[in-house]
């Protein structure tokens, strides 16, 4: 089975996501889309600013799983599509680092299988961030 | 040379390699014994374990030239 | 006082959203962003085919109470911004009517704020859609 | 000309404009009945009425030269 592939390497850029939308106007069934975006914060710890973040993944057990969610959610929720990109590398601050985007007839499933996706991706995904301090110094980023 | 074992996130921290070579350990009591004789910190390390990319129990049986992998805490996003 | 205007001739182009997004990198406390997005669909009712909304609105109304929606959402939710468009005119089926944009801090509330502020703008503002059938003919637009 | 009422979405196919220009009339329960006379339809129509943008009840006096919308359930997004 060919596995889709999700990551893409460096930050997503807000043109990519331009394209993506512009493909789903020959959909003409899709009523509401649902996109949400994880950017990376500059966040502050003990003095020390985060200016990126960079991602590792397990890469080959994180694509399974991320086809077991979709399948999941195409099971769950009446969507058209959904598209999932997330960075591997260096994302600096402000810029973005997760782009998931489910489409359907009705509004409210779209929004829910959105959501629920993410949950599960910053959950169940083989991903890590380590945030790379300004000057010199890093920590791994936790998930809440 | 019959296992391969890699370390993700910040398991690569406490053992100062992304990946080693093992020989063979029958379950991975056996091989959390070896890991943790090799690199200590691991021992207070928070990981899952997969087995040729399924997640496996401590009891799980190690077949013959498997990738054994030990992941922290996911933190994608 | 001045009222944002949200409202805009025709369809909402998707390199508008790239450039409403790629805004924000400078805000660098934001960790999630949710965007919703109306595509007009093309429903066949009774063997006829809409081929677009045509959108009026009661303007100076809408604006106002658009600005109470968005007064109360800021006070409900910590967002750091919240940005809304709507067209007014022809918008083809496939294409972009209604563009609602959140950012926060934490995913979870980013979310919520954009859901809460689709829910209030199909119920409280006084906009109107004519679902216009190839061919001839209309019917006006009933929101669920 | 003391009122202009303004229709809008389907009212407009009842009444076949979207303004006209009225004499005074106290408070919408009058207002309506004019309006119910000259334009029979609007009668089976579900709308809600504003005057000078607020929202109205049947009992709301109407003032000098206001602005009174008729507005059908909204349809927007």
């Amino acid at each position: 089975m060919q596995l889709k592939n999700i990551f893409m390497e460096g930050s997503i850029p807000p043109s990519f996501i331009a394209d993506s939308i512009a493909k789903h106007a020959s959909k003409t069934g899709i009523g509401g889309h649902n996109i949400f975006l994880g950017q990376v914060r500059a966040d502050e710890i003990e003095g020390k600013k985060v200016f990126a973040i960079e991602y590792t993944s397990n890469i080959e057990m994180a694509l399974e799983k991320m086809h077991e969610i979709r399948e999941s959610i195409f099971a769950k929720y009446e969507i058209t599509c959904m598209h999932v990109h997330h960075s591997l590398g260096k994302v600096n601050a402000g810029e973005l680092c997760l782009f998931v985007f489910t489409s359907s007839k009705h509004r409210k499933v779209a929004i829910d299988a959105c959501t629920e996706c993410v949950e599960r991706i910053k959950a169940e995904l083989p991903v890590w961030g380590k945030e790379l301090f300004e000057g010199e110094g890093y920590q791994w980023k936790v998930n809440s | 040379m019959a296992l391969e074992v890699q370390f993700f996130g910040q398991l690569t921290d406490k053992t100062g390699k992304s990946t080693v070579q093992l020989n063979h350990a029958t379950n991975l009591i056996q091989l959390k014994e070896i890991l943790f004789k090799e690199f200590p910190l691991l021992k207070e390390s928070k990981f899952v374990i997969a087995i040729n990319n399924k997640m496996a129990t401590d009891t799980s049986e190690i077949p013959e030239h498997a990738v054994i992998a030990l992941m922290p805490p996911f933190s994608g996003g």
